[in-house]
């Protein structure tokens, strides 16, 4: 992270993230939190939770920052300091490899509906069916 | 009296051609092996003269006595100056004397 | 060619049809593939979320392994691959440092392995069949090309490889200014509104091309656009009806494989306008 | 390895060089001759062909402590009694006075010339050279090669390093020039001169080193182990007058380790002591001068103390001080650095322990002893326009640096004057063609040929002179049916040496020395087995005419006939120039 | 050898306010030394030697009392200089003349220290004395050399840089690669500030150079070899054939008409323009295989694209009415002997295609600045264009510099856009806006436009939108707001890379570029430098630049070269000389030369080119046989001056510290230090050299084995040598020398390196002192008596 002075804001992470303006955050505006040392709202920023680890802020960026590790270390950072939780899927996820070492997706998809109210969940249930019929489920 | 080359310190005088030692050698012990470092191709023909020794400007290069006849590992190292040499002579327990004198141009 | 073949977890469910279609199609295109009963998860991008330790033990289990076989590994979900690469140059990096050569084979994806160790010459000599007449969007997602693009050298931003491959089959590729967007598919059970957000944006684009069917190389890809189909229909309020097949299932028929074993019938957008197609030409 | 892609003859490049004056050899002689030809005559061209490289060739390649010969006149000390004094060295001679002297006459000129060009010679409080001993004087001279070297360019002399001499290039009996082998770049290179100077070192190796076996080292010798008598070899071969080869020149050394002694006898007057502590020069030898007894006795003293029980030997090193230890081995360092090495890799301080001692081999040195080519006044020798200076030119011993310096300078004035009007014919098409063949043939049988190698033949060479021909095994004693035997096998060696194959261009240059020694090796023979008599004993110990014989008071002679390869001996006669008691000096 | 004349020495001591006979004892230095070997006499001159006794020397000198003078004290460089220039005139040569400053080695007026100071001057003019006794006579070195030169590039820089030289009455030969000059600027639309057509300078520029005669130009033609030196170069050229007679071609354009091969309209995209500039651009401009030469009418005759001639065709020969048409004419070979070389060969725009994301060559609406330049007015459907700035520069995937013009030429666009179609909307899309000094007003008028939107912030992504047009997501980074635009023309700022001429023309002339590409030169010290003598660099193979700068530039290189345009090149005479019968061939002068002065002569030995040398000395610091000696500081007098250093006027226990300067920096710095009043310790000595690179390690061992107990070796910080890399040399050298005392049980640190520069007098003092207490730590060498 020692480079993060070299970031010049130019915006092409910000510009390439899908969900920065779902959040209302950027990763830009992340960085730049680093820079001026507000490592904790960085680390409590909305964004961090909603990206998708897609790297395109890591790849697009001229200066080479590592955009997406540096998000995910905030990430751990935040859960270490007990300053956020991760969402249940993470939990249930881990639980699993922990568990068995692998996971099973509908188990996965299942528990962790359960831990939110699911959009559409009659929607959610016709899936499974389909799943299942088709045999992707077992 | 095999001469050893270091061949850490050995650059083959960049191997431009024949290195230093190979030119000077009065036997024509040395050439420039596959790895471009100085080899001698024929330890036990040298007359220990020293002439490499003195000569290498890498300070690669050092004459000893086989041990057949000398022990372990005393060394005798030549310095060059523009007009004095200074020797270092190790002994085998590593008692250290050193010699300097005027090897070229008037004394005083 | 041989590797040594790290499933993953979605191979074995959701995904199944992509492991069915690859290993349908491996001895046609003569890749031997020798697999470990006991893998363990890769961690996905979850383990990288909670615990450093964690994400960089997971892989190294399989990277063992295949040192051990003496093989590539070849994972067919990207995000195994990427989690497999990333701990590979961790590695390699501290072997260097110790400047020992290197004990651990390389780590590839599909796309590497088609593209690349194969290539399309390859392939096109063992093709069977042309899919004339059928156009293909090709969908590369993000983990495919970003960080690590098919063979180090495609283009992160426009990549070609599936194209060409598609291309091989007699199939019309289509270029795809969106393929290398994002399908959300890792926020479907946190961010469940977003994801599908996301993925509705590419099929909106994608039918703008009017194509027979999308080709993906990843299993959540093909889960959002394909499984989620319907749900994001209903979230964009309009038909798409798209069929995405894996480009394993694509080759396969190219190959003359029979759909059944190419788990084509496991899709849940139907495919039927394009076997139709396929089937009348 | 290095070859140059030889494997034909047509491979080989013939490099043809045109001047006035060659000078084979660029050593001590050699850079003087040269120096003194060019300052004589600037516009002359003049070459000289060197076997190594010239800034550190040749027997001065570590540097000297001393020049042994100066004349101290302020000590009353005249070319004359340089004579006498040289004569009384080898029991009354027989030696070549007028060579001698017209060297003395030169002599100091050119060790002052050596310290104007930059060699520190150490001078006493009153500004003289230091003296050590009657006429030995001390120097710095761990540069005295370079210095020599740089001065014979500086005056304009065009050297060719790496160049072997392989034989003369004749026109009839007139030497014009002669062949060289590129060490380096596997030419056959031709210099055709109107006059040749022959200023090689002498011949080392003709022997085993008593040190040789099982030491590592193969060139544990006192002379350089890389002057092996080629300019005996080319001259004899060409049918040049030798004389006096039977005067070896064999030293007394530090035992195991080839370390000069003279340094510490005369140097710093450290004695000779046997086993039993008794000094033996003058214990024994009062009645023949004692510790001034001529030089080859002081060598065989020692030596007769092994035959007869009591060895071992040493100099008495352990009344010095830790000073004038220092100060001499600071003097080793300037001759034979490698031996202050040994004594450190022993642990030998030599103020508490004595040095032990013993004989070399046997070498032929012109420098030294008698021994060489029989040349006139002006050190021509019998084939017209071939001259020899320094250990290649016999009858004036004991020149050392100084002498050899000096002939040179006399060789070259020789020479200058000979080639004046002297023209060059054109290149003998049919000899260099020969001589390519000859030369270069071990090396086109190349490296899988089932033959000799060089070293085989070398050694062989070695043990047979040093059992059969008075070597050091044998306390130098020889007799006349040994003699016989030795040359009976050096005519096998020679017969054999078609067999003689090189896979590179070192191996190549090896090949030739071993033939030149054989050359030496071979009249060196004839010589030993005419002077039936014991002059020098361990120089020449006959053991089966052990009293001086009278009758032998004169120069033994040799000629090899190139054609019929037969080698007629004679004698010359002494004459007297300086007088006075010939044993006296 | 030269003829030498035993030295007779005056020594002079300048006692200028009694300023040296307080800090030391004159009446026992002087006679003293008046009995020195070599010293006719030896004097103490009250007033620093003005007036009177300026005459009485001189007669001293006329009358043949000396013939060489040492002076000992502190003189002004005023006052060197005029005693050097009044006894030069008197005939003694300035190089027989040595200056010893005692303040400069820490001789102050220190009562107290008075006896040992008295003792340390005996030492130091010691050294100065054998030094002196050593100097020879030097003459300035007259070369060879020729008024011509050769400049490489026809474009803006090269061509201003052809008028000067033509102006200077210098033969000038220009070579050029296009079938005419002009270059880049020869393909913009438009200059700032007046937003006029460049081509109307270019044509100044031409007429300029066609009313003088010296000017030779030659187009379709590369140097492919180069032989000799400053003064001497002799340049191969190959021109390639332009099947035109230049002479006879009078661009009438019958050739045109008759000429069968039409390039197909649809290689150009809808901005006439197709995706690789920098050859389309000429096909398409060219249309037909015979065409006027590009970029440029200058010289006038056209020029055939053979490959693309039909086979047999000759119809363009029968329809020349001048018979200018040679199709058969073959490539020649020219050679010129010029004395200087002048390389502009200009730059390259960066292949946009790789800056992916922004979809250049993919989508026709993103074109390139360049490109842009060639747009007159844009069509009318054309409602809003987009700029993306620093498209690739500034941009570790790409260029990691910044193009320095591209700024500029958006606003200049956006300019002489809206003055042709006011309407349309501009989207400037950048990091930092670059307009320096007065260009700041460009940047103001720009951002006074209606309808000009600044948007501090780079896209990540272009996409086409299904109307054609293009999307453009970004966020505005002082809103933090995501803005969704869409353009119609979306304009890529690319960079400038050096051009292919300038690799070409690199390895021709084995001219050290940097890690861009660029011609590498000594910034700020000679700007125009290539590192190379006689050959200087201007415009932006140099580096990313303007116009204006360009040009500037390429007239400094100009002047720069005058020096070497002359029938004889005066050459200082301390140049370094080889001794033959020391040499053994072994090339490590050859390897180590920053200025590939070096050339091997018949027999294998090297040898120095005196125009080339810089006359640094490194060969003489690295010749392992010390058979190079720079002259007037030849390896000899400086061994003397080593040698001459008695630590022994110090107690044992007391380090001495002999200090090697080098002259450009850490001398400065010394001497300002002396200036300052600093305390330098008297157990110190200082010997100058040209540059530490100079220093040989026989020296250093000298030092060491005649007792000094430190060698401490002064240079200039890294990146400021001016010889570019003598104190990397030494280091190298020295850790060498370093390995070596350590396996002789000596403490390497007794040889220590520093940087310095000028300013650095406290730190130098702080650095002896610190030094001397370290050794002092260490004990004395064993080598000191």
């Amino acid at each position: 992270m020692e480079r993060i002075s070299a970031c010049v804001q130019c915006g092409r992470c910000s510009a390439g993230c899908p969900v920065a303006f779902e959040s209302g955050q950027s990763p830009r505006q992340i960085i730049r939190l680093l820079q001026l040392d507000q490592r904790g709202e960085a680390r409590r920023s909305p964004l961090l939770w909603f990206c998708a680890t897609c790297q395109a802020c890591s790849t697009r960026c001229p200066r080479g920052l590592p955009v997406l590790e540096i998000m995910l270390a905030l990430r751990r950072e935040g859960q270490e300091l007990g300053e956020v939780r991760a969402p249940a899927f993470y939990r249930i996820f881990r639980q699993m490899i922990e568990k068995s070492g692998r996971v099973s997706e509908w188990r996965l998809g299942f528990k962790s509906a359960l831990c939110r109210f699911p959009r559409r969940p009659l929607g959610q249930a016709l899936l499974f069916l389909q799943l299942w019929r088709r045999g992707k489920i077992r | 009296m095999p001469p050893k080359v270091d061949r850490e310190k050995c650059d083959g005088c960049k191997a431009e051609n024949e290195p230093l030692c190979e030119q000077i050698c009065p036997g024509d012990l040395f050439t420039l092996g596959e790895d471009k470092k100085a080899r001698c191709r024929m330890p036990r023909d040298c007359w220990d003269c020293m002439s490499c020794v003195k000569i290498c400007p890498k300070g690669a290069l050092e004459t000893r006595v086989p041990y057949q006849i000398g022990y372990h590992q005393a060394k005798l190292i030549p310095l060059m100056g523009t007009n004095s040499i200074t020797w270092t002579l190790i002994d085998l327990n590593g008692k250290v004397e050193r010699f300097h004198y005027i090897n070229r141009g008037s004394l005083d | 060619m041989k590797y040594l073949y790290y499933p993953g977890c979605s191979l074995k469910g959701t995904a199944r049809d992509f492991e069915e279609s690859f290993k349908a199609i491996a001895p046609d295109l003569g890749i031997e593939i020798e697999e470990p009963g006991d893998w363990g998860c890769c961690g996905a991008t979850v383990a990288k979320s909670l615990s450093k330790e964690l994400a960089e033990r997971l892989p190294l289990k399989t990277l063992e392994q295949a040192a051990k076989a003496n093989r590539e590994l070849l994972t067919l979900c990207p995000n195994c691959y990427l989690n497999h690469q990333q701990a590979l140059d961790r590695l390699r990096k501290d072997e260097t440092a110790k400047a020992s050569p290197s004990r651990f084979p390389d780590v590839k994806q599909l796309l590497d392995v088609l593209g690349f160790d194969l290539g399309p010459e390859e392939i096109k000599r063992r093709l069977v069949c042309s899919l004339a007449g059928i156009k293909v969007l090709p969908y590369y997602g993000c983990l495919t090309v970003r960080p690590f693009p098919p063979g180090g050298t495609e283009s992160r931003e426009n990549p070609q490889i599936m194209e060409k491959l598609i291309a091989l089959t007699g199939a019309k590729p289509l270029s795809f200014p969106d393929k290398v967007d994002c399908c959300g598919g890792g926020l479907l059970l946190t961010k469940e509104k977003v994801a599908l957000k996301l993925a509705g944006r590419i099929l909106k684009v994608a039918r703008r091309y009017a194509p027979d069917c999308l080709v993906v190389a990843c299993p959540l890809c093909h889960f959002m656009l394909d499984g989620k189909q319907n749900a994001i229909e209903r979230e964009l309020g309009e038909k798409i009806r798209i069929p995405v097949l894996y480009i394993t299932q694509l080759l396969g028929l190219a190959l003359g494989v029979d759909h059944i074993r190419l788990g084509i019938n496991r899709l849940i957008t139907s495919p039927r306008g394009l076997l139709g197609k396929f089937t009348r030409n | 390895m290095e070859n140059k892609g030889i494997t034909t003859l047509n491979d080989i490049k013939t490099e043809i060089i045109e001047t006035d004056l060659l000078i084979i050899g660029g050593g001590n002689a050699g850079c003087f001759a040269a120096y003194e030809a060019k300052t004589q005559n600037p516009a002359l061209k003049v070459t000289i062909m060197e076997k190594a490289q010239i800034s550190r060739s040749g027997a001065t390649a570590a540097g000297m402590d001393a020049i042994n010969t100066y004349i101290r006149e302020d000590r009353g000390e005249t070319p004359e009694s340089l004579v006498r004094w040289g004569r009384a060295q080898l029991g009354g001679g027989p030696i070549r006075e007028d060579l001698v002297l017209s060297n003395a006459e030169l002599l100091n000129e050119s060790v002052e010339m050596l310290e104007e060009w930059g060699l520190p010679i150490v001078r006493d409080d009153e500004g003289y050279y230091k003296l050590r001993g009657r006429w030995d004087i001390s120097i710095q001279g761990e540069q005295l090669k370079p210095i020599m070297a740089e001065k014979a360019m500086e005056a304009g002399a065009q050297v060719y390093n790496r160049v072997a001499a392989t034989n003369l290039l004749m026109a009839g009996d007139r030497c014009v020039g002669a062949f060289g082998l590129g060490v380096r770049d596997g030419k056959l290179y031709v210099f055709q001169a109107k006059a040749t100077i022959v200023a090689t070192g002498g011949a080392c190796g003709i022997y085993r080193s008593p040190v040789t076996d099982y030491t590592g080292s193969h060139h544990q010798t006192w002379m350089c182990p890389f002057n092996v008598g080629s300019g005996y070899a080319i001259g004899i071969r060409a049918g040049a007058e030798m004389t006096s080869l039977e005067q070896r020149w064999v030293a007394i050394r530090t035992k195991d380790f080839c370390g000069p002694v003279d340094t510490l006898a005369v140097g710093y007057g450290c004695l000779m002591i046997n086993g039993r502590g008794e000094k033996i020069m003058a214990d024994r030898y009062a009645h023949l001068g004692g510790e001034k007894a001529p030089r080859f006795l002081r060598l065989n003293a020692p030596m007769t103390e092994w035959l007869e029980g009591r060895a071992p030997t040493y100099v008495d090193t352990t009344r010095l001080s830790s000073e004038e230890s220092k100060e001499l081995r600071e003097d080793l360092l300037n001759e034979r650095p490698s031996f202050v090495l040994f004594l450190a890799s022993n642990g030998i301080d030599i103020t508490k322990e004595p040095v032990e001692i013993f004989g070399s081999d046997p070498y032929i040195v012109g420098g030294h002893t008698g021994s060489g080519y029989w040349v006139d006044i002006k050190r021509m020798s019998t084939i017209p326009g071939l001259f020899a200076a320094g250990e290649a030119a016999g009858g004036s011993p004991n020149k050392f640096v100084g002498g050899c310096a000096t002939e040179g300078r006399i060789a070259a004035r020789g020479a200058l004057e000979y080639l004046m009007g002297v023209s060059l014919p054109a290149p003998p098409a049919d000899q260099i063609d020969r001589e390519k063949e000859r030369v270069f043939a071990p090396l086109l049988r190349g490296g899988a040929f089932d033959g000799v190698t060089a070293v085989e033949m070398e050694e062989r060479l070695q043990r047979l002179m040093d059992e059969y021909a008075g070597g050091v095994s044998q306390f130098y004693r020889m007799n006349e049916e040994r003699l016989e035997h030795a040359l009976k096998q050096v005519k096998v060696l020679q017969d054999q040496t078609r067999y003689l194959f090189a896979s590179d261009l070192h191996d190549l240059l090896n090949v030739h020395e071993v033939i030149d020694r054989l050359s030496v090796a071979e009249v060196l023979l004839h010589h030993l087995i005419y002077r039936k008599e014991t002059r020098w004993e361990g120089w020449q110990t006959r053991m089966d005419y052990p009293e001086v014989n009278p009758d032998l008071d004169c120069f033994i002679e040799s000629r090899r006939d190139p054609l019929s390869g037969e080698v007629k001996v004679f004698t010359r006669s002494y004459e007297q120039l300086v007088a006075g008691d010939r044993t006296k000096g | 050898m030269s003829l030498k004349v035993t030295p007779k020495i005056a020594i002079f001591f300048a006692n200028e306010g009694d300023e040296l006979s307080q800090s030391v004892d004159l009446a026992a230095l002087v006679p003293r030394f008046s009995r020195a070997k070599n010293v006719s006499c030896c004097e103490v001159l009250p007033g620093g030697g003005a007036g009177k006794n300026r005459e009485d020397i001189i007669a001293k000198y006329q009358q043949g009392m000396f013939n060489r003078i040492l002076w000992v004290g502190r003189f002004s460089p005023e006052q060197r200089r005029n005693w050097e220039s009044d006894l030069a005139a008197a005939g003694l040569n300035p190089y027989l003349q040595e200056w010893c400053d005692l303040r400069e080695q820490g001789i102050y007026h220190e009562k107290d220290l008075r006896e040992l100071q008295t003792q340390k001057a005996m030492i130091l003019i010691q050294m100065s004395l054998a030094r002196t006794r050593l100097l020879e006579p030097l003459e300035p070195l007259c070369l060879p050399g020729t008024d011509a030169v050769l400049v490489v590039g026809g474009g803006t820089a090269g061509l201003h840089a052809v008028a000067a030289l033509a102006q200077a009455k210098k033969k000038v030969y220009l070579i050029e690669q296009q079938s005419a000059v002009g270059g880049k600027v020869a393909e913009l639309g438009r200059l700032y500030p007046r937003i006029c057509d460049p081509h109307c300078g270019l044509d100044f520029i031409i007429q300029k150079i066609r009313k003088t005669k010296s000017v030779e130009i030659h187009t379709l033609s590369r140097v492919v070899a180069v032989e000799g030196g400053p003064g001497n170069f002799f340049v191969r050229v190959l021109k390639a054939p332009r099947y035109v007679d230049e002479e006879r071609c009078n661009a009438c354009g019958e050739c045109r008409k008759v000429c069968p091969v039409v390039l197909p309209e649809e290689t150009s995209g809808p901005y006439g323009c197709q995706h690789a500039p920098e050859t389309v651009c000429e096909s398409t401009f060219r249309k037909c295989a015979i065409s006027p030469p590009w970029p440029l009418n200058f010289p006038t005759a056209y020029v055939i694209a053979r490959p693309l001639c039909p086979p047999h065709c000759r119809k363009c020969e029968k329809a020349c009415p001048s018979a200018a048409v040679l199709l058969d004419q073959p490539p020649t070979e020219l050679t010129f002997r010029v004395g200087a070389m002048l390389v502009t060969t200009g730059w390259d725009p960066y292949a946009l295609a790789k800056v992916e994301e922004y979809g250049y060559g993919r989508y026709p609406n993103v074109i390139s600045n360049l490109e842009m330049e060639q747009q007159d007015a844009l069509p009318g459907e054309i409602r809003e264009v987009g700029f993306i700035q620093c498209a690739g520069s500034r941009d570790e995937r790409h260029l990691d510099y910044c193009s320095a013009v591209c700024c500029s030429v958006t606003l200049k666009q956006v300019l002489a856009l809206k003055e042709k179609n006011p309407a349309v909307r501009c989207y400037i899309f950048y990091q930092d806006i670059r307009t320096p000094g007065l260009g700041e007003e460009l940047y103001q008028r720009v951002k006074a436009l209606e309808g000009v939107l600044f948007i501090r912030a780079n896209p990540a992504v272009v996409r086409p939108r299904q109307d054609g047009r293009l999307a453009l997501r970004v966020e505005d980074t002082f809103s933090g707001k995501e803005l969704d635009l869409s353009v119609d023309l979306l304009v890529l700022a690319g960079g400038l890379i050096p051009s292919e001429g300038t690799s070409e023309i690199a390895d021709v002339l084995k001219l050290p570029r940097n890690a861009e590409g660029f011609f590498e030169s000594h910034l700020p010290c000679h700007s125009e430098e290539s590192q190379r003598t006689g050959i200087r660099v201007g415009g932006t193979s140099r580096g990313p630049m303007g116009i204006d700068r360009a040009i500037e530039t390429a007239q400094q290189a100009a002047l720069d070269v005058l020096p070497f345009l002359q029938e004889t090149i005066e050459v200082t005479p301390t140049v370094p000389v080889l001794n033959l019968s020391k040499c053994d061939k072994c090339k490590r002068c050859m390897e180590e030369c920053p200025f590939g002065s070096f050339l091997f002569d018949a027999e294998g030995f090297s040898q120095v080119d005196l125009g080339r040398c810089r006359q640094c000395g490194g060969c003489m610091g690295t010749c392992p046989l010390l058979a190079v000696s720079r002259r007037h500081s030849t390896i000899e007098q400086l061994a003397a001056q080593v040698r001459a250093v008695k630590p022994s006027f110090l107690a044992r226990e007391e380090p001495v510290l002999l200090a090697f300067l080098c002259a450009n920096d850490a001398y400065p710095a010394v001497r300002r230090a002396a200036e300052l009043g600093l305390s330098i310790p008297l157990n110190v000595f200082h010997i100058t050299v040209p540059c530490i690179g100079a220093v040989n390690n026989a020296l250093i061992a000298d030092a060491l084995a005649f007792g000094s107990d430190g060698v401490l070796i002064a240079g200039c910080r890294d990146g400021q040598c001016h010889y570019i890399k003598g104190n990397q040399l030494i280091k190298t050298r020295g850790d060498d020398l370093k390995a070596k005392l350590q396996s002789m049980i000596m403490d390497p640190r007794r040889v220590r390196l520093t940087n310095l520069e000028i300013r650095d007098s406290r730190a130098y003092v702080e650095l002896i002192h610190s030094y001397l207490k370290e050794l002092k730590e260490m004990g004395p060498n064993p080598f000191r008596a």
